[in-house]
């Protein structure tokens, strides 16, 4: 993976930071710090990912900086031997903001979760990806507050049963994905803490993506929401329900693909349909490139939050749009740099006082 | 018209106060600017004071629509923006109305006669027409059709009616400079420059500002004209300088005195937002601004930057402040420099958002969970916003540590003649980022809550620096290595040695000023009121009475000999702008008996009027709790 | 328009509020303070229209509250003469929510900016619409900050050039509409401040719509951003320009409604063409009710936030979901009342220690 | 297996302290609520402190994973969860080494010596097993190989062996239970109903805790049985009570008292989520709960709701506390009812979670910009946090004012015994809402500004009220009429009669308790230190040391009385869980030297440690500052 490259908008996610000067492998992105969440967390299998992913990148650990926001999932940070921070909640992209505009040589990673993101967190997500920040956010959406022990979040399902809400909640979730398209992302995934191949390959091409890119990863919380994700993730539903996207290729799934998305023309969306119905060319064809994210949000709304019908997993979208602070930078690069700064003081209408003078008051 | 007239030899006064008055839309600022401009061009000394209203155009003619601006040049070095005008431009009876209980006995009333209409003077609700009732008894009126001689001057200039009458402030600004004598040059520059893309708007201000003039001369009417002649100001290159531009200027400076990039995260708010636009304007100098989507943000984008290794810039006011506390939290706890601006207006809530105030001074103090010291300090006047804010950089940097900065309304917007410095006499900011692992046991770890011995500050790793990786964040951590610490006896250390490091910061000793040392009050402000506390006291010892001045920058810590200080006084009085916030502190700290003379207006103190207040004080028995 | 009913999720968006007992008139709804925004401000026009369009709902004024935030378009509680409260920016979402929850009698309208909605306040707008509290939102969108005099805000198009941005903007802006649907909105609509009459029909849609209705309106800020709307509001332009919107119609426009909304097959979203080359059965047909936001997204996205190349006006979207206020006060109603404060108070373990017992200690 | 021993009599004591210790996953805070209810049901006064790690559970057998829960029980009214264990039970390794420094020489150990496997050894950080070396030395040790018993007891149950093993937590309470003569059907009540719909786990669980008492009762070892008769209380019902229930039934009453529907805006955060989980619960009781997206929704929620007549309700800790200043200051500008809790944690920023501290005394008092003030008060005792909340609520309707009710960790998750009182003797707390026109002009205008001329409280008047539509918001009011005003002297006025209105409020003398009469030192707190204070007070006098104790419950405005109170002893002393910030408060408002013991360790005072903190003041000097 190549880490050279202009710099420019619409270049690769790691141009201007830095390579590493030899292999690295997974242990080296391992902290001395032991890793404290509950046996059997969703968030080892991420934590196991991100490290064997990192080599890859071929960077140096020092140029590598996750910031967090306040969850289980956001101690993450202090896991990998990397330059980390564990901020306040919600509002870790913001600080991510201030370092990716000022820091080009860094690759700059948030880690947070759905009530980090979504619930504290919403404004400072939308803003980011709205700005295209270069940053990668690893959303872990375990549909519950961990740490807090165990109150519903702005993903959980309708009549979620928790302490805060003993009679189920009544509030409509968001979809994550369907949120960010509309936050104008350039960048949308979702991947399963349980599918390592499939979140590797989504880091992949988060990091390779020059802006914001948002990767939901679906992660199991054992203690206070076991089993959230079962319907997609129980071997034999998973093929009838997981629906991979795949850039370029035809939107199938099933056994043996026997299901496809095809445009649903009495709603205006996409809908679910057996490919020997329809026929092959009904199915629509996946552009993670498009300019319109029109057709992401409606592969989104497969999944109404309730993973039903289908779940979508992939990326979504991944167009291209220069990025924030490339711009902030091309700007302040292309504002000369001829002053001085006795000029700047001096200002336009300065005048001078002679030693000679002198009046009485 | 009236026939041309001899001119008379200028009567000589040592200073005087002009305030300008209109409707929000009549220019008013720019014409106190110019006025402010083109006295400093002469070398006069100089305050202002703008003062507007919160909504952007109120409703026109309205007493709630009213904009003014004064100025107070001198032949000497002055202190305050002036408490009452002694002229007064009043462009519409609403104008008049919001500004006639300012004036003194004897003070000169111009007004645009053309304004004083039925219907505006009901809508300044004038039951009957000031200039013809008793109303302007003990003054000195001048009515002057200025909408009708502005639109005259500029007839045929091919301009709208509507448009030619937009130009009568400069007629006002022009009789007014006529009447002072001003140089005209700088002004009739600016307006070509400001109006560069619409020439014919330029030569119409131009040719109004020089019917102004000219008006003066060929009226009787004015037959009297002013000089004020050049303050006695240290040799050195002047410019006019407000508190907002100021502060953005200082840092600037601090970044390149720093040698590092500096960046600006703001989300606007008044009076704050000159501080963004002004730095917006110098990404030359290594400044980036964040226009961010809210104070949190602004706030995070500055903590995130200076992780980074960047100088972290935050400004707001009072409100913004107040969101921001749970982050100044972690900038504490994460022990890197970040500067951070309070403007500080009308509160509580959204207050009087256009008004100055000193009433966030204890949001300041303590206004974060849990035991969260930091240094706060704070300018005395808006060329002082400069020093102030090398001065916070210069702490933050050294000593890791957010740094609280409490600036005004009344700084940020008032103006003066400022010194421009050299940049090489400026302090030299650089720091030293960790580059080498630090362990005590030499294992070649680092430790990033390893602390200066003599600073208490940890060390400033920044990412890139391989080697040195390390975490940082909100929880409480081990004291050394930095790691997270649920330890009960690591977190006592940890909560005494964050407040060590900021007591620890060494500031300057608190100078007090009493010219013949006979006093036994002392009078001690902080920030805006020291132009009028110093004024008072001249007055004061004018009057005969001694006393005392002491103005603090340094908040907190305060400055080692203020204890002693205090104590040397029979009495030490507190005018703040607020209910005595600063002098709830002192108790506290100092255990001494602080008289609190506040006011909270939204205006700043009146030299005359804070003399009045102090007098009895002074003249109290000696010996005796006044 | 009837204001009784059951109050039951689904319902009209004023059942529950008692309805006047005599006719009402624009004047009854103006206050007696002086209206203090800029000459040729855009608000004014808003305002009349709200005044003239408030009888129509033939509410009693006492029953209707009106909350905002900060900015110039947030004074507009001040002159109407209802109940109303002027918050603090960015968060009059979570004061009306509290207040919608509590007194169900009440018809709670929200009054915000561009920069009060979507930046400091994105996150409770984005909050409101997934719970769908029955909020009638109007957002006042100029394009910039009016009371602090002019700065870009999130809908500034790219290379604004303001007081902060002196070189022009750098920030991707959002898109109101696509934003709300990407939030699970179940009304969206948008109006322009200088076209009465869609104004008012679009207020009437909100009214009657049961849950949080976001309209947009495009105002004019003629001090710090004139004509920001001049491309769609300039009559000759306006024609070719703006799509209006009519449930269960075709979505057509042009004098002659010449141009047709149709799908556009490559990039998966809609586009528009002349109806004489597509056909008219090719024309896609508006469903504001549809469960699926999908083609509603697809039409916000014909505006990508430069009115370009058409700017679709009208109600996107009005679908049925309970609202989340109902949902609250049935779940109340349904937890049973038989308890007492004084059986509350004791618990299930309670002791008795009797008068007679004596210990030394 | 030892053979069956005949009983001898129980040793009678007058209290006990003992510690359940173990991993996170091990049942540990069930084990001491359950030996607290058992033993209040018993008729012992008693206290209890949980303690636990901020991750939710942290790895298995380490010493950051260790979570606790001390129960003190005795036969009089105690004052403490107590100081250190006389018995400590200890489930692994870890727990041994995170709690043996607490326990005083001849405690008693009891240890699950299953868990001592090498690799838990090393875990835990011991390079030889504590119990071979010399470690517990000074302690009565007991190993109880508690694993295999519980899973014997089971064996045929059908269930899993970790699903056995799972219920040693019961096994050692049954073995405790036996020891100190607890009842036991109250426990085996509520395993039944807590595993209702797993009856196989309720068995399991019951066997295991029967199993437990039959390994005391036929062991050699536990040959000696305690008896702690029941406690001289006050008659009446009881209950045991956490401070974060005692706060949501005190709110449920409030709302019934008040005749308002509560509505409770929050966003969950440690250690104040549980108020709005027991709040969830009380819908039948008008009680609405909003789990808000952040902090300052829920506060706008609430404050939203108090604007349409429900008494708003939030609830927090420290850096939530921190986000809501900004509405907090609106809720002052517009004046309407509102009780903000703070269930204080350490801090600063993250902090220490799960810890207790007093850190955010002055974060209430001045965190918000501009003149903001408004009541605080403070619960005492986990069972006085009920009264507190209608303390709280009372000041809000009366005075029309947000109130901040300041918790901490310590109250929150401790419990005790409490006496439930009967609703109707709770104070009535009805309000009138504003119904008719008042302006004093007869005008028949509403004045929403028009104050109380006794408590200077606003007029509240609620939406649907015909003929009383008005406006409010941030924006300073004008006095009286409350349109916008920004007039210089109003905002002075009103800044001023802001003030006036907070201090004004009628709040009960402070209490001094000095048995003899004799103490010339007073000592002084706020909050949770309540009982360590009292404890240390006692033990204080019983060495001879003549002492004072008041103990304050409204911080803003204080007691009438204080001051005097303050002047009439020689020295105050002022312990807080803090740097000493009501001491500061204190010497601001009354100029008195109060001396500051602080202590900033997570935990709360020890009354031994207290007592000889303070002993030396007590014996310094008469008539000397000590
Ligand atoms: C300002 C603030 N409010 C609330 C909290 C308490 N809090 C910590 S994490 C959290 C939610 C965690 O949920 P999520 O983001 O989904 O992370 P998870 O624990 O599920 O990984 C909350 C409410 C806090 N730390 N700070
Ligand atoms: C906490 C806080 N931050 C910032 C401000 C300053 N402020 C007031 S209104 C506003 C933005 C106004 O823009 P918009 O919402 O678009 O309203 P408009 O004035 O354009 O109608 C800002 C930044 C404030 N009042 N409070
Ligand atoms: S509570 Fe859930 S999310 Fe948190 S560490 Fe435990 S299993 Fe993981
Ligand atoms: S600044 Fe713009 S939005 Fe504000 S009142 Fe003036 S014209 Fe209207
Ligand atoms: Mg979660
Ligand atoms: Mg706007």
């Amino acid at each position: 993976m190549t880490t050279t490259g202009l710099g420019m908008p619409g270049g690769h996610g790691l141009d201007g930071v830095p390579p590493a000067d030899r292999p690295q492998a997974a242990k080296d992105y391992r902290s001395d710090q032991e890793v404290r969440w509950c046996p059997g967390c969703g968030d080892y299998a991420v934590l196991a990912a991100v490290q064997s992913f990192l080599p890859e990148l071929g960077l140096r650990r020092e140029n590598i900086v996750f910031i967090s926001g306040i969850g289980c999932s956001s101690r993450f940070p202090y896991y990998l031997d990397t330059y980390g921070m564990h901020s306040v909640h919600g509002r870790a992209p913001t600080l991510a903001t201030g370092l990716a505009v000022t820091r080009p040589d860094l690759s700059v990673w948030v880690v947070t979760g759905d009530g980090d993101a979504l619930s504290i967190g919403g404004n400072h997500l939308v803003h980011a990806l709205r700005r295209n920040v270069n940053l990668k956010i690893l959303l872990f959406n375990n549909r519950i507050y961990g740490l807090t022990k165990g109150q519903y979040s702005p993903t959980s399902p309708p009549g979620t049963v928790t302490r805060s809400t003993p009679l189920g909640s009544v509030d409509h979730p968001f979809n994550p994905v369907s949120l960010a398209l509309g936050a104008e992302a350039t960048f949308v995934a979702r991947a399963l803490d349980s599918d390592r191949a499939q979140l590797t390959e989504v880091l992949r091409a988060a990091a390779e993506h020059r802006g914001t890119a948002l990767v939901e990863i679906y992660q199991n919380c054992p203690v206070f929401n076991d089993g959230a994700f079962d319907a997609v993730k129980e071997p034999r539903a998973r093929v009838q329900r997981i629906v991979p996207l795949r850039d370029g290729e035809p939107v199938r799934f099933g056994t043996q693909g026997e299901y496809g998305v095809v445009r649903d023309l009495r709603g205006g969306g996409l809908r679910v349909a057996p490919v020997a119905e329809t026929g092959a060319d009904a199915v629509i064809v996946h552009d993670t490139a498009a300019d319109d994210p029109a057709q992401a949000f409606a592969l989104s709304r497969l999944d109404r939050g309730d993973h039903g019908p289908v779940v979508p997993v992939g990326v979504f979208r991944a167009a291209r749009r220069p990025a924030y602070d490339d711009l902030v930078r091309r700007q302040a690069a292309g504002s000369g740099g001829g002053g001085t700064l006795r000029d700047l003081l001096r200002g336009r209408d300065s005048w001078t006082v002679q030693p000679h003078r002198r009046n009485t008051p | 018209m009236t026939s041309p007239t001899v001119p008379r030899p200028p009567v000589r006064l040592e200073r005087v106060v002009i305030r300008f008055a209109g409707d929000s839309g009549d220019g008013m600022q720019l014409a106190g600017d110019r006025l402010s401009a083109d006295s400093a061009a002469f070398g006069n000394d100089l305050a202002t004071r703008p003062d507007f209203p919160a909504e952007i155009r109120a409703p026109q003619g309205t007493v709630p629509g009213v904009s003014s601006f004064q100025v107070h040049f001198a032949d000497y070095d002055i202190l305050t923006p002036g408490d009452r005008p002694d002229v007064l431009v009043a462009m519409n009876p609403a104008a008049l109305k919001a500004n006639a209980a300012d004036m003194p006995p004897g003070a000169t009333v111009i007004v645009n006669a053309d304004e004083f209409t039925r219907r505006n003077l009901q809508r300044a609700d004038y039951a009957t027409s000031p200039l013809q009732d008793a109303t302007l008894g003990r003054h000195v009126v001048h009515q002057v059709p200025m909408s009708s001689l502005t639109r005259g001057a500029l007839a045929g200039s091919g301009l709208s009616r509507k448009d030619a009458e937009r130009a009568k402030n400069m007629f006002a600004l022009g009789l007014i400079a006529w009447m002072y004598g001003r140089p005209t040059a700088g002004t009739e520059t600016f307006l070509r420059r400001k109006f560069a893309d619409r020439p014919e708007l330029a030569e119409a201000n131009v040719t109004a500002f020089r019917a102004g003039r000219n008006y003066g001369e060929t009226t009787e009417a004015f037959a009297t004209t002013y000089e004020i002649a050049p303050a006695e100001l240290p040799p050195g290159t002047y410019r006019q300088i407000t508190g907002n531009t100021a502060l953005a200027l200082g840092l600037t400076a601090a970044g390149q005195r720093a040698g590092l990039p500096v960046l600006l995260g703001s989300y606007p708010i008044t009076p704050a937002s000159d501080i963004l636009h002004e730095l917006a304007r110098h990404k030359e100098f290594g400044v980036l601004t964040l226009q961010a989507e809210d104070e949190m943000a602004g706030i995070g984008a500055a903590l995130g930057a200076a992780f980074g290794g960047a100088l972290g810039v935050t400004s707001t006011s009072g409100p913004g402040l107040a969101l921001k506390s749970e982050i100044l939290g972690l900038a504490v706890m994460t022990e890197l420099p970040l500067v951070v601006i309070d403007v500080q207006r009308g509160g509580p809530s959204t207050g009087l958002p256009t008004k100055t105030e000193q009433s966030d001074l204890l949001q300041a103090m303590h206004g974060r969970n849990g035991e969260a010291p930091l240094p706060v300090i704070a300018p005395r006047s808006p060329g002082d916003c400069f020093d102030a804010a090398l001065e916070a950089a210069r702490i933050a940097l050294a000593h890791r540590t957010p740094v609280l900065l409490l600036s005004d309304g009344a700084l940020a917007n008032g103006s003066e003649p400022w010194r421009i410095p050299e940049p090489d006499d400026l302090p030299d900011l650089r720091v030293e980022f960790a580059t080498e692992p630090n362990a005590p046991d030499g294992s070649g770890a680092f430790w990033p809550y390893l602390r200066d011995r003599r600073t208490l500050a940890r060390p400033w790793a920044i990412p890139g620096t391989p080697g040195l990786e390390h975490r940082v964040g909100g929880l409480e951590k081990a004291d050394g290595p930095g790691a997270i610490s649920y330890d009960s006896a690591n977190h006592e250390r940890m909560v005494r040695l964050r407040q060590a490091k900021v007591d620890g910061i060494e500031v300057p000793d608190a100078e007090v000023e009493d010219p013949d040392g006979r006093a036994d009050v002392l009078v001690l402000g902080w920030g805006s009121t020291y132009g009028p506390i110093g004024a008072a006291c001249r007055r004061l010892r004018a009057r005969g009475l001694p006393v005392a001045q002491t103005h603090l920058r340094h908040l907190r810590p305060f400055p080692g000999n203020l204890g002693a200080v205090l104590r040397a006084y029979r009495q030490v009085v507190v005018p703040e702008m607020n209910l005595g916030q600063l002098a709830g502190l002192l108790r506290a700290a100092y255990g001494v008996d602080v008289v609190s003379r506040s006011k909270v207006t939204g205006q700043p103190f009146g030299a005359e009027e804070l003399a009045d207040a102090l007098a009895p004080v002074i003249e109290g028995e000696k010996g005796e709790p006044a």
